[in-house]
């Protein structure tokens, strides 16, 4: 019996000191781990809503009760964040397009202006193959389509989309197409409730 | 006409058989010197009991049984005694045999003839098959007494006679059906007597239509076969005739069937008919190797290389000496060797008729496994043995295979397969027998 | 007496059929030259410039992995690495460049077979390993790059649409450029991913399973790997096969077969509404039916493995035709039922002759 | 006390997980875990009990067998813990120490309980258990349930798939080991350079099943 | 035995993981980039330094019964620092080495140097044990990441080496799961020949 319990102290004993240091790096590194996170995310927000105007912005989400969100198997709500610069003036929105690709679900952070136009894209997370789909993450290569457009300009030529329409990644439609048509659907639903208008904007 | 029967798997390799097909048999004197086997049958050899010097009768016991599968051995001429040693064999390098300097072939000692053997007691007959030392002709060279003594609780019920005669250019028991079928038919009735069984058939595969005709007219009941080797060994002609499969590691007698070769059937009616022991046998010499091949009655201890002068000599190239027929027989390293009980053929091939491939690795292309009729895996017991695992041989049914070299011959990558096969035997019977002990 | 005579012994039996390897792989090459002519004609001499790269790859490779590996370097002109490298080429895009056979070859020869010990003991197809291979190192030369069929028509030479369906009508639609540089089950795989436009993924379908499209399938009137195409010419290839006795017919039966069913079964969007004939006749079914489906080395022994074999890469193949990332699935479904060969011949053991079941 | 118990038997989907349950979900987590991404040939999970114990097919069955049951086990008992202790009250930092020593006692408790109720399983199984506390697949799958914020239902179905995957890589790579053990392989290339080569042909092989449902 | 002879058996003699197979997950996994093998290495190295110092500080102290659950929570512990401390100060390498952190707990290499190095000997040569082995395993991975980088991306840690031609159609499956099974047959035949080698030469 006295056995037992010193062999079960002992052990109690190992793990009580290890949860003990384990709970103090943690309480060091994990306002550092979240901060670096939300950094991360405001980079790419800056990155991105860089391209509605020059200088300090401040980035608002919003909670739009009617918008309807067409990612709802990825993502309860559609996050919709608002842009303002240093002096409070609406410059337009941010939002997260998530497109099932070949192999992951693609999310693409898109900048839009008030009159419905993309001014900026980048791809957050991706997982298709590389030096196929992944190609979607070099800008070069597929994203520099993207600007200037409105909805229904984002399909692809493939898909119907014309003369008019994006050129997909060669040998990547899958990829291609499902980052072109989460973009129309984020846009279609900031439209549908109102948040972004055409009125003025490119045709 | 009845149906054409056969058995599953198997090939066709060319026959062959009209080198020597129409060449009726010839009676060969006794050469000068015979040199007479004591290990002819399967089993244990005679023992000799003469010694140098000794003269000896014609038809006088030379070597007697020596166990239950034994038989004893006769001198086929009449002389004197050379030497007891040990000398070149067709079936092994060497083995022990009785030299006699032949004097004579008239006369000598024969048993007194069983001529009601109708009524004759059946002991009596299977003794006398026993003392005139008759063994199969077909192929094993088994002692034949052993198999008209079933154990006590078998029932056969049937007798099948193997007038097959599939490997290719052998004629010798096809000759025997032409010329001898008179004793033929009498062994065959004295079998099917001594085996309590009423009616007896032959199996006879349809290239032989004028044996086929002959033995009908004669009343015998044929069953005709497909072309197939080996549709002459036991199980598949078992098979083949009535139907029925003999276990696995079983012999024929667990169906209720014997099977005898028509040469046996001969030797039989010889023995109990006119009361002469096993002495002479008819064996085919054939091949493009020999100048005019045929089909000849020879004494047993004949030198082979009499047999092959008797065919016109050795026309050029030979390739291979060898005895049986081409699938299943032995390669000779040299004609000193003489003619036993079982030779069936002697056979002098070409270089152009021996298969000449260089042994590759096996491709899985399964034709050897399409081709066995005892639906084995050959090319997995041949890996398994080239390898040394000999229980993934044991596993796979190595002790199974009857050798019959049907995958071998088809086999593209000219793997030896019946060698590798027979070596996993011998070494899983060693591991069965350490496993026992 | 004459002298004794002494010969060289050997064992059993003496004489043997007159098939060989040697003979079985050039047969195969034989059987294999019609396709070659199809390839001409229709992609031009580039076709047989990659045919001869690859060929060569292969033996040369082979040679030189029998020579560092000392081993008899005969073996390399028995003509099984110029049936590996045929067929490797006969698997890549006409418009691909001339280096990637080669690369493809020579994984297929050193890695594929050599390194698992040469002919015999390679356990996957080393031709459709090579190409998987190609597939995964360069997937947009190898889904890219396509060329289309030419085609004559009044001397002239004409472009027609790769994918092989009547070309006007679409064209008029506009829905060309949806299909432009496809094949057959390129095309094909995108109408399944139309989900919300039936009528137009209907409407192409229905032109994919056409009488036109189904004649020039059998033709080779359409754009795909090199050797694949022609269907007519590899039947004559087979032909001359079966009558050669080179071609044990259970496995390219019961691969098509398996192909046949299962493309009538889910081969269409729905259920039961394939083209067993479109399935059969599209991409490297009859290719890999006669001519991959049956390379011995990798497939089972037993008779009723070899059944087995081919069902599977049937139903295989038809499940990544319809629901997997690649249009076509005939040599991935070889590849992974190859890994399965050894169990397979393992539980497909014949009873032997006399072998009663064991109970339970 | 019996309150906080309930609750506990209660969370059952992690936040901000899907609470419900589809059929296609399902059907892609299982096409996944054995095909797709299969946990020995694509996400190298497992190495080496896939290396070590592939030599004989009875042995490749038996083990496969194991790692399924332990699998489920230690998902079951890892899942709970995390979002029924850890993740409510911010201890997620302490999950990789808890599931190691979940999975350790378990593959204990498994022991003595088959050696004690069923020493006929305990023999055809014993001697894997011990292997499988070291091993990768199972800490890993514990580890990605959470990771991929799996509800308890798809977390043990794919652990079951997991099981499965992890189990055809090894039967088959059993039997293929065995038909190379006759094989003509370069001298230098035998041995464990040819298991690789195997697991090689194995992983290009299941590229095949890339995209498979997507 | 020295300390030198110590610290130099993990990396040659007894390599981890050419000599022991040992360590084969991660060592699979993460050797897509020499910059993963570098921060694996670091990890692992890390871990088996401490470890080994205190199961060797502790030897004399913990029960036999409870020795192996004693070192499995103390790995764990470092396993579970090392994986905060890169989560905030290197979060992209934490991404991308991802669920094999975690997994070094199992990681038989250090384990078995627990169990069979440092539960035997001194602090000190624990301590260099630990380092050679680490080292080991961390060159070990260097060199395979490095074939794997070069023929699957062009470059090495990060730098373009092999020019822009080959980088747009690179050897792609070198950096796939296929790849670094037939790529690690090949290394591990090499070290067999050159074993026969020196062993041939010694006769
Ligand atoms: C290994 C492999 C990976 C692939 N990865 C992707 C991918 O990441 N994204 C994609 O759109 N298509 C991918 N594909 C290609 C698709 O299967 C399909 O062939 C392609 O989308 C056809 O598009 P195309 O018309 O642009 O050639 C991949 C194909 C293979 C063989
Ligand atoms: C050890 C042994 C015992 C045999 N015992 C009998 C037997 O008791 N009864 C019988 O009819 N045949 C017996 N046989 C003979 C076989 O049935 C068969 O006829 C003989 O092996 C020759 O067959 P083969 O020429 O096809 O090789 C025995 C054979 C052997 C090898
Ligand atoms: C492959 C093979 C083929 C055989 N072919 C014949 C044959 O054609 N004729 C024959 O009489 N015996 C043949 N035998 C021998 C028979 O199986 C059997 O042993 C013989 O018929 C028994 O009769 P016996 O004891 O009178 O010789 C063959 C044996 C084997 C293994
Ligand atoms: C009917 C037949 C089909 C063959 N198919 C292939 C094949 O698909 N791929 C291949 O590399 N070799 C093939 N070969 C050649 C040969 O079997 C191959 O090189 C071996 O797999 C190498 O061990 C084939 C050979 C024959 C006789
Ligand atoms: S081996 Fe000889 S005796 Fe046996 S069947 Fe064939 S030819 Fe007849
Ligand atoms: S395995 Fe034996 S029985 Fe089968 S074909 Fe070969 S030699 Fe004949
Ligand atoms: S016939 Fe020869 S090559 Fe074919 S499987 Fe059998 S042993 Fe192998
Ligand atoms: S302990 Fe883990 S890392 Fe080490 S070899 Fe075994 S499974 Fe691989
Ligand atoms: S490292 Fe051993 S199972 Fe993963």
């Amino acid at each position: 019996m006295g056995e037992i319990f010193k062999v079960g102290f002992m052990l109690m004993l190992v793990a009580v000191i290890a949860a003990v240091a384990l709970g103090y790096v943690n309480s060091i590194t994990s306002p550092i781990i979240a901060e670096q996170k939300e950094q991360a995310k405001l980079d790419a927000m800056i990155d991105v809503a860089g391209s509605l105007a020059m200088g300090e912005l401040s980035f608002d989400s919003l909670s739009i009760p009617e918008l309807e969100n067409p990612y709802a198997e990825v993502d309860e709500t559609l996050a919709v964040v608002s842009v303002t610069d240093s002096t409070g003036n609406e410059l337009g929105y941010l939002f997260i397009a998530y497109g099932k690709g070949y192999s992951s679900t693609i999310q693409t952070m898109v900048a839009v202006n008030s009159t419905g136009t993309v001014t900026g894209t980048t791809v957050l997370y991706q997982q298709e193959t590389p030096g196929l789909g992944a190609n979607v993450s070099n800008p070069d290569k597929f994203l520099y389509q993207f600007d200037g457009r409105i909805a229904s300009q984002f399909l692809l030529k493939k898909d119907g989309g014309g003369d008019e329409g994006l050129d997909s990644i060669t040998g990547s439609t899958i990829t291609s197409r499902a980052v072109t048509n989460s973009v129309r659907g984020g846009l279609d639903a900031l439209l549908e409730a109102g948040i972004i208008t055409l009125e003025g904007g490119a045709q | 006409m009845s149906k054409v029967k056969s058995f599953a798997g198997g090939t066709h390799p060319p026959g062959n058989k009209g080198l020597s097909s129409g060449a009726a048999i010839v009676r060969l004197p006794a050469p000068g010197v015979v040199t007479v086997p004591l290990c002819q049958h399967l089993g244990a050899p005679s023992k000799p009991v003469v010694k140098p010097g000794d003269e000896v009768k014609k038809g006088s016991v030379i070597g007697e049984q020596n166990g239950f599968i034994s038989l004893p051995t006769h001198s086929p001429v009449n002389g004197k005694v050379l030497r007891v040693e040990n000398a070149p064999m067709p079936h092994m390098r060497s083995g022990p045999a009785v030299v006699i300097k032949t004097e004579s072939e008239d006369g000598g000692e024969v048993y007194e003839p069983i001529a009601n053997w109708e009524n004759a007691d059946i002991p009596a007959i299977i003794n006398r098959v026993k003392e005139a030392g008759v063994c199969g002709m077909g192929g094993a060279s088994f002692p034949t007494y052993v198999k008209l003594s079933p154990p006590k609780g078998v029932k056969i019920d049937t007798l099948i006679i193997n007038g097959v005669e599939c490997e290719p250019y052998l004629t010798a028991d096809h000759r025997l059906m032409l010329e001898r079928t008179d004793d033929l038919i009498t062994g065959m009735k004295i079998l099917a007597r001594v085996l309590g069984v009423s009616d007896p058939c032959i199996g006879i595969e349809v290239n032989k239509p004028d044996a086929i005709e002959l033995l009908e007219k004669k009343g015998v009941r044929v069953v005709r076969l497909k072309v197939q080797y080996p549709q002459g060994a036991e199980k598949q002609l078992i098979y083949a005739a009535v139907g029925r499969e003999v276990p696995a590691g079983g012999l024929p007698l667990n169906v209720g069937v014997v099977v005898q070769n028509v040469g046996t059937c001969v030797a039989v009616a010889d023995a109990v008919c006119k009361g002469m022991p096993s002495l002479r046998r008819i064996t085919t010499v054939s091949g493009l190797g020999v100048n005019s091949p045929g089909n000849f009655e020879v004494c047993v201890g004949t030198p082979v290389s009499d047999l092959i002068a008797a065919a016109g000599g050795y026309s050029g190239d030979v390739e291979r000496l060898i005895s049986g027929g081409p699938m299943m027989g032995m390669a000779m390293f040299t004609d000193a060797a003489p003619v036993t009980k079982g030779t069936s053929g002697i056979l002098a091939m070409s270089p152009e008729e021996v298969r000449d491939v260089e042994e590759g690795p096996c491709i899985h292309c399964g034709k050897c496994v399409d081709v066995c009729p005892l639906n084995l895996v050959p090319c997995a017991i041949a890996t398994a043995s080239e390898f040394a695992m000999w229980e993934d041989a044991e596993k796979a049914g190595a002790l199974n295979c009857m050798a019959c070299g049907t995958c071998s011959y088809v086999c593209p990558a000219g793997r030896y397969l019946v060698h590798y096969i027979k070596r996993a035997q011998n070494e899983v019977r060693a591991l069965i027998r350490a496993r026992e002990a | 007496m004459a002298e004794n005579r002494v010969f060289d012994i050997a064992v059993s039996p003496h004489v043997g059929s007159s098939q060989n390897t040697r003979r079985i792989m050039w047969d195969v090459v034989i059987a294999l030259t019609p396709a070659l002519i199809a390839a001409f004609w229709f992609f031009g001499p580039r076709a047989i410039m990659l045919v001869a790269a690859s060929v060569g790859a292969a033996v040369l490779t082979e040679w030189l992995c029998l020579k560092f590996m000392k081993r008899p370097v005969n073996f390399a002109f028995d003509g099984s690495a110029v049936v590996t490298g045929l067929l490797l080429a006969y698997n890549v895009p006409a418009g691909v460049p001339w280096w990637l056979p080669v690369v493809g070859s020579a994984f297929a020869i050193a890695v594929a077979k050599q390194a698992f010990g040469g002919l015999g003991h390679n356990i996957v197809n080393p031709a459709l390993l090579g190409r998987a291979f190609l597939v995964a190192s360069f997937p947009v030369l190898m889904t890219a790059g396509w060329i289309a069929p030419m085609q004559w028509k009044d001397g002239e030479r004409i472009d027609v649409q790769a994918c092989g369906v009547p070309t006007a009508h679409l064209m008029e639609s506009g829905e060309l450029d949806a299909l432009s540089g496809a094949t057959p089950l390129n095309a094909l795989k995108q109408t399944f991913s139309w989900e919300g436009e039936p009528e137009r993924s209907e409407e192409v379908r229905a032109m994919l399973f056409s009488k036109e499209s189904i004649k020039n399938l059998f033709m080779g009137r359409i754009g795909g790997c090199i050797g694949e195409t022609s269907v007519i010419m590899l039947f004559l290839g087979a032909i001359y096969l079966i009558l050669r006795g080179v071609l044990e017919l259970r496995l390219p039966l019961s691969y098509l077969g398996s192909v046949a069913l299962f493309g009538w079964l889910f081969g269409g969007q729905g259920w039961f509404d394939g083209n067993p004939l479109f399935h059969l006749l599209a991409g490297g079914v009859i290719l890999g039916g006669f001519f991959m489906v049956t390379d011995m080395v990798t497939t089972p022994v037993t008779k009723k493995g070899r059944i087995i074999f081919g069902i599977g890469a049937g139903l295989l193949t038809m499940v990544i035709r319809r629901w997997g990332g690649y249009p076509e699935g005939c040599s991935y479904s070889i590849l992974l039922m190859n890994l399965g060969t050894p169990l397979i011949d393992r539980y497909t053991k014949p009873l032997s002759f006399g072998e009663v079941k064991k109970n339970g | 006390m019996i309150n906080s118990m309930l609750m506990w038997v209660i969370v059952a989907a992690p936040d901000g997980g899907e609470p419900s349950f589809s059929i296609a979900k399902m059907m892609a987590i299982i096409v996944s875990a054995i095909f797709i991404n299969n946990y020995v040939l694509s996400r190298f999970l497992g190495i080496c009990p896939f290396l070590g114990v592939s030599k004989q097919l009875d042995s490749a069955v038996g083990m496969g067998a194991a790692v399924v049951f332990v699998m489920v086990l230690a998902t079951l008992g890892s899942w709970l813990v995390y979002h029924n202790l850890l993740a409510p009250h911010g201890m997620e930092y302490l999950r990789t120490i808890t599931f190691i020593i979940i999975i350790a006692s378990l593959v204990q408790l498994v022991e003595m309980i088959l050696q004690k109720f069923s020493p006929a399983l305990y023999d055809a199984l014993g001697i894997f258990l011990p292997l499988i506390t070291t091993n990768c697949a199972i800490l890993g799958v514990a580890v990605l349930n959470i990771d991929d914020k799996f509800s308890l239902g798809y977390s043990l179905i794919n652990s079951v798939a997991a099981g499965i995957g992890f189990t055809l890589a090894l039967v088959l790579m059993a039997g293929l080991r065995e038909r190379m053990e006759t094989a003509n392989v370069p001298e230098a290339l035998k041995g464990l350079p040819l298991a690789f080569l195997i697991a090689g042909a194995m992983s290009i092989a299941f590229l095949g099943f890339a995209g498979l449902g997507g | 035995m020295s300390l030198a002879q110590d610290f130099s058996r993990g990396i040659m003699k007894e390599n981890p993981v050419f000599k022991q197979a040992l360590g084969m997950c991660p060592f699979l996994a993460v050797t897509t980039s020499v910059e993963n093998a570098l921060g694996m290495g670091a990890a692992a190295t890390f871990v088996l330094v401490f470890s080994n110092f205190l199961v060797s500080l502790f030897r004399k102290v913990i029960p036999a019964k409870v020795r192996i659950p004693s070192y499995i929570v103390i790995i764990a512990t470092f396993v579970t620092l090392v994986d905060l401390l890169m989560n905030a100060y290197l979060p992209a390498l934490h991404s991308s080495l991802g669920i094999f952190i975690p997994l070094i707990v199992v990681n038989c290499i250090i384990l078995g140097r627990a169990e069979g190095f440092a539960n035997k000997n001194k602090v000190l040569p624990s301590i260099v044990d630990g380092i050679g082995m680490g080292l080991g395993f961390t060159l070990a991975m260097v060199i395979m990441a490095t074939f794997r980088e070069l023929l699957g991306n062009g470059s090495w840690l990060g730098f373009n080496l092999l020019g822009e031609a080959y980088q747009n159609q690179p050897l792609l499956i070198a950096i796939l799961a296929p790849g670094a099974f037939i790529l690690m047959a090949f290394i591990l035949g090499f070290f067999n020949i050159m074993e026969k080698r020196k062993r041939g030469g010694a006769k």
